[in-house]
C-alpha cells in the first residue's frame, strides 16, 4: 500500500525480545524494510517523545522487520520501553548499504554495540552468497554481548568465525574488538573488512585498514534530524551521513578529516569526540 | 561572438552579482563551510543562504522537527536550531563562495549585534528572516509588527553598507504591505515566501507528529501561493524580489521569474530530488534560454505583470 | 441493542443534526435543487452548503476559472457567479434536504436582505462567507475588516433564528482572532478554511491562467493549513468548528476531527473523485468506527488536544 | 510525458483548414486527445480570453488531434482566428462517449452543425467495425455544410449513405435534418441513432425516436466552466453534462424534463429556451 517511503508509517510492534539488560529487539510489520539493505535504516518516530534513527535488523518472517535498540538518552529509553502491541512511526529506509560482490571470497566484520545491526542484516547475505566470514563482537562485558547465538545461526551455511572480545575479558578475548582485528590480521588477509559501532572504534579500524592494505566500508552514525539530505546536522566534511552515507569506504574515509575527531552538537556547532 | 554560460545564466540582485538565479534556500544545509563549498563548486549554485542564525547557540525542538508529506511537501520545526553567531562567523571565517547569512532575532538591538559577528566576513549580504512560523517571539510574530520590522531594517541598514534582504511570507498581516515597509526602511530587496504554518495530526496515535505541534509547509504546495506573492509584490515594488517556495523543475522557475523574481532559493526539492537538483535545473533553463534565444535570462523577468 | 448507522455517524453542530458529518462544500455543485436531492439520497451527504448568494445575480469572471492544478489542486476564480438571491430562493422553496444557504455580500445591510429571502424556507441555517480571496470588496477583504466581521454577524444574528456558521480563512488576519470576533458576535460555529490567494502562469504564453489572474488555491496543498487552523480555533474557541481543505479520504476526515472539527466539508476531490467519494469516505468511517468500537463518531472530536 | 488529463497542455497548432467561412478545424500534437473516444470534449483555453469546451475532432496523423470550431461570440471567434504557430491550451479529454456494439449492424447519425464533431470520430469507428451507416448533416445553407467529402472519405470501408439538409435548399433536401430522419424512419429500421447538435434538434430526435421505438444516444452541449463535475454550471436537472454525460441514452433523456426547453445562464438561473 505505502509506496511513498517518506511518509511515517504507523506500525504496531508484534513481538519484543530482549537481547540484553539493556538492548531490545522490536519487531514489527512493514514490507518497505523488510526490504531494507544491510546498513540502511529508518527513521523511528516514539510518539510524544522524539525520532531517532535507527538501522533495519534483521527478522525472520516475511514483511516482518526490526531494529535493536539499546537503552540510553531520552529517546532510545523511550523506545526501549516500547513492548508487544505499542505502536510507532518509521520512515524510510534511507540511505545507502554494504556493498557485497561475488569477487569476494573472505571478509571480516567488526561491530561494537548497536553497530551490529546492520551487520546482522549483512551476514545474512554473505550466508547466502557462501562468503568466508570472521565476525568479531565487541562488548564491554559478558552480559552486553549481543548477537553471539543469533550470528552463529544466521552465518551456517557458510564458512565462519565469530570472536567475541570484552574489555573487562568477561567473556572471549579481553580488550577491544580492534585488538582482536590487528591480531588476525597479522596471519590472515581479507578482500573486504566492513565494520559498524562507536566511531572511535571505527577510526581504529580505519587506521588499522591502512597500515595493512584492507579494503574497508564503515557505516557511520551522526546526529540526524531529517534523514533525507536537508539539514546537515549529520554532516561530516562535505558528506552528508544521511544521504551520502551511511556507508563510506576508505577513499571517502580519508578525505573525511572530521572522522574520529569532531562531531556537530544539536546546535551544529563542532564539538571534539 | 558566443556568450559563456556565465553571460546567459547570470543576474543581478540588488547589486550582487550571481553566476546564476539558484539561491540554496536559508536552513537547508546551512551550517557547514564544507558544504557551502561543495554546493557551489559541484553542484553549481549561484548563491547560498546560511542557516538562520541568532546572537546565542539554539539546540531546537526535539524530534520529530522535520516530516515529509505526501506529494513532495515538508511539514518541519526545527525551532530554529543554529550553532549561534560565534560559532557560525568562525565557521565561514576563510569563506570564498557565494553566501548570505541568514539573520533571526526577537529583537531590534540583537541585530546590529549580530552584523557586528559577519560584516568583516567575506560575504555577499544579509537575509533577515522575519517569517518563520513556527518560534515563538521569532520570525514571523516579528514579521507581523509592522511597526517592528521597520525600525529593525532601519537599525540593520544603519550598521552595514552591505545588501540586505529582507524575507517575509504568509502571516496575519498583507504580504505587499510588509514589502512595502520593508522597502521604505531600506531593504535591498525581498525573499517570499517562508514555509506556512502548518500541522499534521497521525490518526492511530491521535497525536501532532511534529513534537512541537506547529510547524512550516514547505514544498509543491505552496508555490501557486509564492508565485501569486512574487506577482503581487514585485508589482508594487521597485526592489528585486526572489522567489521561494516549492521548486522543483526549471519551468518552476520560470514561472517565479515571470512572475518578477530576480533570482529563486531552492529548498525542499533537496529532500526529494537531491543537491543535483540545482544542475538539472539549470540546464534546463539553459536550453531554454536557447531555445528562445535570449541574450540573458533578465529578460523574461516580470513578464506576466504584462498581462 | 444494535446501533444503527446513523446512531453512529449522527453529529450535533450547532443546534442541527446531521446524519454524518460529511457536508458539501461551498461552491461546488450548490446551484441546482436537483442535485441537491441526488447528492443526498443517492450520495448520502450529511448536509449541503448552497454556492455563495449575493443580493443579485452575478455572471462570474470569463473563463479560464477553473484551473486543475498537479497533485489534486485546483484553482479557481469563478467571481462569486450565482443567480441571486431572488433566482435561488426560488429554486429551493420546495427543499426538503438538509441545506444550509451560504451568503455572501460587500456592505452590511445587504445580508438582512439576503435572510429575508431564505428566512422562511427549509433550510438548516446559513454559512456566511467571509473568505473569498478573489472578489475585490467581498469575502476576503470583508473577513479582514475584523470591525465589519463583527457588525454583520450582529446584524445577520438580529434577523434570523436560524443558525449561523461564519466561514473564515487564511487571509491577512490572524484566524484565531477572526474566529473570536464571530464567536463574540453571536456566530453558532466556525467553518475554516476557505481556499487560499494564489496565482499559476503559463510559461509558454507568459500569463496567467486564470483570467482573473488571482484565484484561489484548493485540494490537497491546504490540508496541513487547514488542519492547523482547526485546531488552533477550536482550542481557543467554545463553538464547533467545521473543518475544510484538502480532504479526500477517510482518514483526512478523521484527521480533521482529532484537531477539533466537528463535522467537515468536502470539495475539490469531488473534481478527481466523483460525487461517490462521499460514500467512499463514508464507509472508510463506518469501518473505523467499528473498529475502535466508538459508540458514536462525535467521541473523538479534538483528541489531538490532549497533547 | 503529460500522464495528467487535468493540467493545461499547451499546444502549437500545426495546421488550420478553413471548412466553411466560419468554421476551422485546427490540428495539433496531442497524445492524450488523439486517444480521445468519440463524444468526448477537451476544455480549449484561448490565451487572454476565454476557455471553451470542443468536442475532438478527427486528425490524420498519428498523436495528432483536431478541434472544429465555428465563429460565434467573443471566444469562438477568438479561437477561429488562431492559425498555424499559434498556440492553445487543453486539457481533458472529459466525458463520457458515444458507445458502439459488434451487435449493432445498421446505425443512424444525425448532426447540426458543430455538433457534425463528435459524428465525425464516431464515424470513423463505423467504418471500421464495418457497421452500416446512415448520416445525416444538417445545415442552414449550402456554404455552411460541414464535412460532406470528408465523410465520405472515413466511411468509404463500410456500407453509406450521406444525406445533406439545408433550410434554404440550397444543397440536397429542403429542410431539417429531423425531416429527413422521419421520411427514412418511414421504411427502414435502425439498431441506433447517434446525435449532436443544437438542444433543440436533438430534442425533436428524442421525441422522433420515441415514436418510432429507436434507440437513441445524444451528446449534449451545456454552459461548462469546470468540466470535471464541480461547478455545475453544466446541470441539466440532476445530471453533470460534463461527467455524467455528454452521451445520455433515451432513458436518462426521458428523466430530463429540462431537455429541449430550459438551461442555466451564466449566472446559472433557469432560462428557457
Ligand atoms: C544511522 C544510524 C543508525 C543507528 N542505529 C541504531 C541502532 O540500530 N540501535 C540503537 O540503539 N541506536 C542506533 N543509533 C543511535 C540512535 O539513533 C540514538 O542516537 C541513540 O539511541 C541515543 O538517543 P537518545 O535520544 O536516547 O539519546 P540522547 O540522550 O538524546 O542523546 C545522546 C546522544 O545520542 C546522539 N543522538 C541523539 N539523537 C540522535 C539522532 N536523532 N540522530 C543521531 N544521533 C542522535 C547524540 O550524539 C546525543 O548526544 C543509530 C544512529 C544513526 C545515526
Ligand atoms: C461538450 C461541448 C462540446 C462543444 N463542441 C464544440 C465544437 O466542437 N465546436 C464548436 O464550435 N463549439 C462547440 N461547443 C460550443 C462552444 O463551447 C461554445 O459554446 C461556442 O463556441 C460559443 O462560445 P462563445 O464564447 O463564442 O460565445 P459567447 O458569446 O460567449 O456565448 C454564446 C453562448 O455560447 C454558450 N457558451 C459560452 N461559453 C460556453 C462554455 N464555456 N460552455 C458551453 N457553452 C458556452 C452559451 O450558451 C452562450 O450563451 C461545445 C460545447 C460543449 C458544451
Ligand atoms: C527544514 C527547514 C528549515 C528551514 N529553516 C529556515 C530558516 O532557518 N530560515 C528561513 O528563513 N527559512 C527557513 N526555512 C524555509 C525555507 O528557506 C523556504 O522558505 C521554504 O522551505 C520554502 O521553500 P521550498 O518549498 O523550496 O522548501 C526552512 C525550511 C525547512 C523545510
Ligand atoms: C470552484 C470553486 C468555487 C468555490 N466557491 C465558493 C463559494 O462560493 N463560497 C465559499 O464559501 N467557498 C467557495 N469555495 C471554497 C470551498 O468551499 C472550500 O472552502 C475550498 O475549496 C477548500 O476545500 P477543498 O480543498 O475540499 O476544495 C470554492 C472553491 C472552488 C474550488
Ligand atoms: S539528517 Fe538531515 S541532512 Fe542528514
Ligand atoms: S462544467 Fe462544471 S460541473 Fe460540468
Amino acid at each position: 500500500m505505502h509506496t511513498n517511503i517518506d511518509t511515517h508509517r504507523i506500525v504496531s510492534i508484534c513481538e519484543d525480545t530482549l537481547e540484553t539488560p539493556n538492548v531490545k529487539t522490536l519487531i514489527f510489520q512493514d514490507n518497505l524494510s523488510f526490504k531494507a539493505k544491510p546498513g540502511q535504516f529508518l527513521m523511528v518516530w516514539i510518539p510524544g517523545v522524539e525520532e531517532l534513527p535507527m538501522s533495519v535488523m534483521v527478522s525472520n518472517t516475511n514483511d516482518n522487520a526490526a531494529i535493536t535498540v539499546k537503552k540510553y538518552g531520552i529517546g532510545s529509553t523511550a523506545l526501549f520501553q516500547k513492548k508487544k502491541g505499542d505502536v510507532i512511526g518509521i520512515r524510510g529506509p534511507y540511505g545507502n548499504y554494504f556493498r557485497v560482490s561475488k569477487k569476494q571470497k573472505k571478509v571480516i566484520l567488526i561491530g561494537g554495540g548497536t553497530g551490529l545491526v546492520p551487520l546482522m542484516r549483512l551476514s545474512v547475505i554473505l550466508n547466502k552468497m557462501q562468503i568466508s566470514c570472521t565476525l568479531i563482537i565487541g562488548a564491554r562485558s559478558k552480559p552486553e554481548i549481543l548477537f553471539y547465538n543469533f550470528a552463529k545461526k544466521i552465518l551456517q551455511n557458510t564458512k565462519h568465525k565469530i570472536i567475541v572480545t570484552t574489555e573487562d575479558g568477561s567473556f572471549g578475548i579481553k580488550g577491544y574488538p580492534t585488538d582482536a582485528l590487528i591480531k588476525i590480521l597479522e596471519h590472515d588477509k581479507f578482500d573486504m573488512a566492513y565494520t559498524c559501532g562507536p566511531e572511535l572504534m571505527m577510526k581504529k579500524v580505519y587506521d588499522i585498514s591502512i597500515s595493512y592494505d584492507l579494503s574497508l566500508q564503515a557505516s557511520l552514525e551522526r546526529y540526524m534530524k531529517c534523514g533525507v539530505g536537508i539539514c546537515a546536522s549529520c554532516c561530516i566534511n562535505d558528506k552528508l551521513v544521511c544521504t551520502d552515507g551511511t556507508v563510506f569506504n576508505n577513499k571517502e574515509l580519508k578525505m573525511m578529516t572530521d572522522f574520529g575527531l569532531i562531531y556537530r552538537n544539536k546546535s551544529g556547532i563542532k564539538s571534539h569526540y | 561572438m558566443k556568450r559563456s554560460t556565465k553571460d546567459i545564466l547570470a543576474v543581478n540582485l540588488a547589486g550582487i552579482s550571481l553566476d546564476n538565479p539558484l539561491i540554496l534556500a536559508s536552513g537547508f544545509l546551512g551550517i557547514s563551510q564544507e558544504i557551502f563549498t561543495r554546493l557551489y563548486h559541484e553542484f553549481e549554485v549561484g548563491a547560498i543562504v546560511s542557516k538562520s542564525i541568532s546572537l546565542n547557540p539554539m539546540e531546537g525542538y526535539r524530534g520529530p522537527t522535520v516530516v515529509p508529506l505526501e506529494n513532495f511537501n515538508f511539514l518541519n520545526a526545527v525551532g530554529l536550531s543554529n550553532p549561534g553567531s560565534d560559532s557560525f562567523s568562525n565557521e565561514i571565517k576563510n569563506n570564498d563562495v557565494p553566501l548570505l547569512v541568514s539573520l533571526v532575532g526577537s529583537q531590534e538591538n540583537e541585530f546590529p549585534k549580530l552584523i557586528k559577528k559577519f560584516d568583516k566576513l567575506c560575504i555577499l549580504g544579509y537575509e533577515v528572516n522575519l517569517s518563520c512560523p513556527h518560534v515563538a517571539k521569532m520570525g514571523m510574530e516579528v514579521g507581523d509588527d509592522i511597526e517592528l520590522v521597520y525600525r529593525i531594517i532601519k537599525r540593520i541598514k544603519s550598521v552595514t553598507t552591505k545588501p540586505v534582504i529582507i524575507k517575509i511570507g504568509i502571516g496575519n498581516t498583507n504580504i505587499v504591505k510588509i514589502a512595502e515597509i520593508a522597502q521604505d526602511a531600506g531593504a535591498n530587496a525581498i525573499t517570499a515566501i517562508n514555509t506556512i504554518r502548518a500541522m499534521k495530526i497521525d490518526i492511530k496515535t491521535e497525536r501532532p507528529i511534529l513534537s512541537n505541534k506547529f510547524g512550516g509547509l514547505s514544498g509543491k504546495a505552496i508555490k501557486p501561493i509564492g508565485i501569486r506573492s512574487v506577482y503581487e509584490i514585485s508589482k508594487n515594488l521597485n526592489i528585486p524580489v526572489v522567489g521561494c517556495g516549492g521548486i522543483f523543475s526549471w519551468e518552476d522557475v520560470i514561472e517565479y521569474m515571470l512572475a518578477g523574481s530576480s533570482a529563486v532559493q531552492i529548498g525542499s526539492s533537496i529532500g526529494y530530488l537531491g543537491m543535483s537538483v540545482f544542475k538539472e535545473i539549470k540546464k534546463g533553463i539553459m536550453d531554454y534560454i536557447k531555445k528562445k534565444d535570449l541574450k540573458n535570462i533578465m529578460e523574461i523577468i516580470g513578464n506576466a505583470h504584462k498581462y
